[in-house]
């Protein structure tokens, strides 16, 4: 049994209820069951939770994935990229520029580490935190900014609200706001491709509250059943919006669920990078050999509001976040390759004032660029308009406009 | 009587009838320590504490299964859906289940909830914080749809909802969350469903609407006023089943209709009512009754007020039925 | 030509297409070894195998969510929901995600299915093997909706919707599954979505309606006939988007129009129809619209006969829909 | 680690892999996952299933629930009533003289044994198979039968199909097709309950297959989080219509499914009353202590087709049948109450023509008793009938009848 810090650790747990005790030894009223998982930082120092990154920055060979320099870097670069983006976009939606921004404060370990350990054939289903993984596989940042604008240049016209990305060309799915809903679509995917014996996997990205819902039984139970290439990355970040773990469920982990689907279920430390890669590489690789779909959980925390509409303050006191902040991704990382690599503040600022560069010339063109045309607002509904909307469309077009509009 | 905007005169009547019936509990995501998205339940868990103000893990099968469950066993649920666009998880629950219990046990069982759910658009939400559904309920038979416009109409609605014996899908238009403010009577008032209000008399076209786009017509009706025509304005105020008697009166008196709803236009409530008129007016129509609604979209994120059916698309409309 | 019932011409249209093309799956509960519980399936598990006639795990949500990733790759699902009851735990994946996709993607991304399903009452199904959601579809923007009522159309509206670049539901009156028989084409064979057929020419009334309703509606037109009207019946095939030329056309010609349909009454497709009428042939009309249809409750078991919009109650709308 | 008859036992399996495995050992690649449980007797032979009743007819003490001879024959009589009245209304449906039966065939010690361990304050949320524990809480045979044949005194007034009862006077809510529904609403009642300190526990009765209705997800999930007093009693009888287990998940067991949501799990030999009474009394005893709900999986056998609907020959060759018709509840029963209390043929020939008897003359009552009013097609869809039914109504009542209405 794992050293889990369950305050009150119960006599027979669950997993030993229904697995091991021989029936000379079974009393229904005698199983009790443990608490649901705290969250906590200790909790990544449990015994069955992937740990690479140590506190003084070296590497546990056990479990490193043996990444060079120039990997380290380019990830801890993309890592900056993302937090650094996320900070300005928080600025342009308070300077009421943007209208929305839904951040990845304190996960970019798990994003990033985990869209890194993908092959390029492989696709990712995105939940909605995951713009540093659709920049690092390769979506334009002018085409994220473009969306975040809802602009006409956005591919999908200003019809999704900001953070509402996709990319095929990288074999990024489309971001869609309710709960859960991508998590069987992956699996549909990566069964196709296995049908079609295609070599690719699936990973698909969902927050611990997810848990909860519908598809996600239906995703990983479909996934077990049919032994699909899928790669379930759970972002157990502590919070679904005001709601604790512990409102999420009584199973003492979230991998822990995996069995209920036949599958194994790992829990990494996901602050740390390396654990990260090793443990999604591996689920990668078994996926790819046929042997069948992982749930990863990794421990992480959402150290932003849920997004710019929330206020934390309302539930969370903000002393509490202090042992996560002092666990953050980022400099953990940072101590590793100042260490490793000689990595120096000038060079942080000097990520930083590219990106701030970048950002700005994106902003600067996607600000300048009109929203949608009227006529855009019909198509692609159908592949084509039917006489409805068609109908629909010229009215609009012959119309006034609404106030406001250029 | 206290000024107040919707939201707070939701919070009123939740904590009202929470104080007068201990069987009513609040459940839902968020709606505990934090108060809801919107706040609508601020403060009621501090007052009712746990039990009774209930924040649930992240599934609206699980919350109005529950519910269900708990209703069945004599609570009065008054579940909230965070958004009307994450209903659908739910929507099993609701149409095979709440919407017949009462009816496949003889009337041995029922199950009476009120779900809460804010509706529409007006806050740049997209596809997926912007729509309205009540079509997709309507049309199943054993539910009642309300959607108030104003706050006092919040209030009493709520309340005859939680106390109504059938179930209630309760839409919030959240566009006037926060701006539609007003006299709000305290303490125990309830507004009676099933009726319609007359909110401004006309005698040339009658504009039926609800929610957030009441203002819109009334602006409309002001606009065409200058143009010299007589708008009439009805707030539906409960959407199923709906005041049909105030409808045909006012469509006897005019003769011409416009329907303003956010909802996409096809198999909309809009339609319905068309129908209906049909039926019970037929000879008293001098213009072919006109629609002005969402279209036939999803709903979009940047041209949000070219899709809403805002008073710039109804006034045409109105003008085009009365010069009809 | 060769003559089949509708469950073989639908069989026929699945075993043909996915002879041609291999990227045709169909999946489903209870579809492959026994053939789907109407048999509609039969023989396809023999000859294609496992991996393109999948029974899967008993959840409408996990057969479409997957589906819905199978078509992102670039399958053509045809998932069989068992009974179109038992589509609404799969509502969401439906409305949020199949209507949507490819819209929110600015058609980067497309997700192509065929939902089969049996629709409508007549098997003494009671409350959950009768129901007809077309309207709770048609609501929604960016889903095609087609309702058969012969085997010949079944098999081409089949094979034109698994070629069609929209997700499409295909709803299966089981009430004519096997009672249906007429020559159906042998190999390849297309009927167009969105085309209307007009069954019966006539002059006096036109009855708009689908799927089995068509036999009922035939029927009473011959009635009608013997008492001197003559009665135009529409079949529209595709209930959405809908032929709505071949309606006006019929309507600009008879003034006067019966709509019948098994759902309820309100909110229902019926009620979309009048109103359409009203906008685009309201000069023409010298009757009310009527509509015979389901009542608005639940599917009754033993009343099925009472409940269902049969020859018996089309025929007085008729007439009285002539004589107005 | 059990000893399931597991084909091919993998080396490490899931629950192992998450919860016992430590940092040093975990390779997620190397985690190899078991098949789904096999549908066989054997299984019910199984270390971690409870038993009770010994093939040749003597009880285990260990977990004998210790009932009196009255509670024994009182419960066989109610099996063989069960299952005669099963036999006769499949055979009235091959009649024509009513429409429609779903038995419970090979399954009734799982169904009475179950409702028998339930106290009177009790609540029972039936699936569909559950007509027999309806009677044992005493709901009147001629009831059951004015639903199996619609008619004007079904209290559901013949709106609903055959086999869709309740019974609010002995606790017993209202059936539905939708597979699943009930679930979630079993654990709201009691959730409920024990919010109102009322001390009441409900059972929810559900097939295998229903374990992958997002509404098992749901309502297992809810009852792990507020720990509500729930017995989720899964009667895994091989089949979901046509689809064996192996299609409906890829856990080794269903009880396993209990850890997903921090709950106990237990496996029952589902044939077998004695053992059915002791988990679902240890059960129901968790339950109302406070301590939370159970999953209980009884391991059973669809002897009969899904319904009268279905022929199992098409998918189920009936040689495949003969293990577990040697495993039938009511002959191990029968040879228990033989040798325990010298219970003769001649007893169960009494008991049978006692039930031909009332079953007779209930028949004769409903067949005769006049289907539902018209009016009554409308009522009850609402506490009052709104006007637009009162309109449909009056035009339903004013019009023609249809063929064949009396
Ligand atoms: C079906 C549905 N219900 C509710 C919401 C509102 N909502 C958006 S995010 C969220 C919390 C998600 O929490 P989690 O899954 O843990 O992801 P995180 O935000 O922590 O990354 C909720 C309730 C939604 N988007 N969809
Ligand atoms: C939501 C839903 N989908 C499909 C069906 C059709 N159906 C009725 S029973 C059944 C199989 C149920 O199997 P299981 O849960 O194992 O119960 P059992 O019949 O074996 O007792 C199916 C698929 C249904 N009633 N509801
Ligand atoms: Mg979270
Ligand atoms: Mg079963």
């Amino acid at each position: 049994m794992s050293s889990l810090p369950h305050p009150s650790a119960p006599g027979a747990a669950p997993a030993e209820a229904t697995v091991q005790n021989g029936a000379g030894g079974l009393d229904p009223s005698s199983l009790a069951v443990g608490p649901a998982v705290a969250r906590h930082p200790g909790d990544t120092k449990a015994d069955d939770v992937v740990k690479v990154l140590r506190d003084d920055g070296s590497l546990d060979p056990r479990h490193d994935p043996k990444l060079s320099k120039d990997e380290v870097l380019a990830l801890y670069r993309a890592m900056m990229r993302t937090r650094v983006l996320d900070d300005r976009l928080v600025t342009l939606q308070r300077q009421g520029r943007i209208g929305f921004h839904i951040g990845s404060l304190g996960e970019e370990a798990a994003i990033l580490g985990s869209a890194y350990a993908l092959r390029a054939q492989d696709w990712l289903f995105p939940c909605y935190r995951e713009f540093g993984a659709a920049l690092w596989r390769g979506m334009p940042l002018q085409r994220y900014v473009d969306n975040m604008f809802g602009n006409q240049n956005d591919p999908a016209r200003g019809r999704q609200m900001p953070d509402h990305y996709c990319f095929k060309a990288a074999k990024v799915t489309s971001v869609s706001s309710p709960i859960g809903t991508q998590i069987p679509q992956a699996v549909g995917f990566g069964w196709a491709a296995k049908q079609k014996k295609d070599d690719l996997v699936t990973i698909v990205y969902l927050g611990e509250g997810a848990t909860s819902s519908s598809e996600f039984h239906n995703g990983m139970n479909f996934a077990g059943v049919f032994r699909t290439p899928t790669v379930f990355f759970c972002r157990n970040n502590g919070w679904a919006i005001s709601v604790p773990t512990e409102r999420q469920t009584a199973s003492r982990t979230f991998a822990e669920k995996a069995i209920a689907y036949g599958m194994p279920g790992v829990r990494v430390d996901g602050n740390d990078l390396f654990a990260v890669v090793k443990v999604t590489r591996d689920a990668v690789a078994r996926a790819a050999k046929g042997e069948g779909p992982t749930l990863i959980e990794a421990l992480t925390y959402r150290l932003s509001g849920h997004s710019t509409s929330d206020d934390p303050k309302a539930y969370r006191p903000d002393g509490t976040l202090d042992p996560w902040r002092a666990q953050d991704p980022l400099a953990r990382l940072r101590k590793h390759i100042s260490t490793a690599y000689g990595w120096t503040e000038a060079q942080d600022k000097a990520i930083e004032a590219e990106i701030d560069a970048e950002l700005k010339a994106a902003i600067q063109v996607s600000e300048k660029t009109p929203g949608p045309s009227l006529e855009s607002l019909f198509t692609e509904v159908y592949a084509e308009l039917p006489w409805h909307l068609k109908e629909q469309q010229a009215e609009l077009l012959a119309g006034p406009r609404a106030k406001g509009h250029g | 009587m206290t000024q107040m905007n919707m939201v707070q005169a939701i919070n009123d009547a939740l904590r009202f009838e929470m104080r007068r019936d201990s069987r009513v509990v609040v459940m839902g995501e968020d709606v505990g320590k934090v108060g809801g998205v919107f706040r609508v339940t601020q403060g009621l868990f501090d007052e009712f504490g746990d039990d009774r103000v209930i924040d649930t893990p992240l599934s609206e099968g699980g919350i109005i299964g529950a519910a269900i469950g708990m209703a069945l066993y004599g609570l009065v649920p008054v579940p909230e859906i965070q958004f009307a666009d994450f209903i659908f998880p739910a929507y099993d629950q609701i149409v095979s289940e709440l919407a017949k219990y009462r009816y496949r046990s003889g009337g041995e069982y029922s199950s009476k909830l009120v779900i809460r759910t804010p509706v529409g658009g007006g806050i740049r939400g997209g596809h997926y914080h912007s729509q309205s559904p009540e079509a997709q309920f309507i049309h199943v038979s054993g539910l009642k749809v309300v959607c108030p416009a104003t706050p006092a109409d919040a209030k009493g609605l709520l309340l005859a909802s939680i106390r109504d014996p059938d179930p209630v899908l309760f839409f919030e238009p959240k566009r006037v969350y926060r701006a539609a403010k007003g006299d709000v009577p305290e303490g125990d008032y309830t507004v009676p469903l099933g009726k319609a209000s007359v909110v401004k008399e006309g005698s040339g076209v009658t504009i039926v609407t609800w929610g957030a786009m009441l203002y819109e017509a009334l602006d409309a009706a002001q606009k065409c006023a200058s143009q010299g025509v007589d708008v009439e304005v009805i707030d539906l105020r409960t959407l199923w089943p709906l005041d049909i008697d105030t409808i045909i009166n006012s469509v006897k008196k005019t003769g011409r209709v416009v329907i303003v709803h956010e909802a996409p236009k096809s198999c909309g409530l809009g339609g319905e009512i068309v129908a209906m008129i049909n039926e019970k007016a037929f000879l008293h129509l001098e213009a072919p009754p006109k629609r002005v609604t969402g279209f036939d979209t999803p709903f979009p994120y940047t041209l949000e007020n070219e899709y809403l059916p805002l008073s710039h698309r109804i006034v045409p409309a109105v003008l085009e039925t009365a010069r009809y």
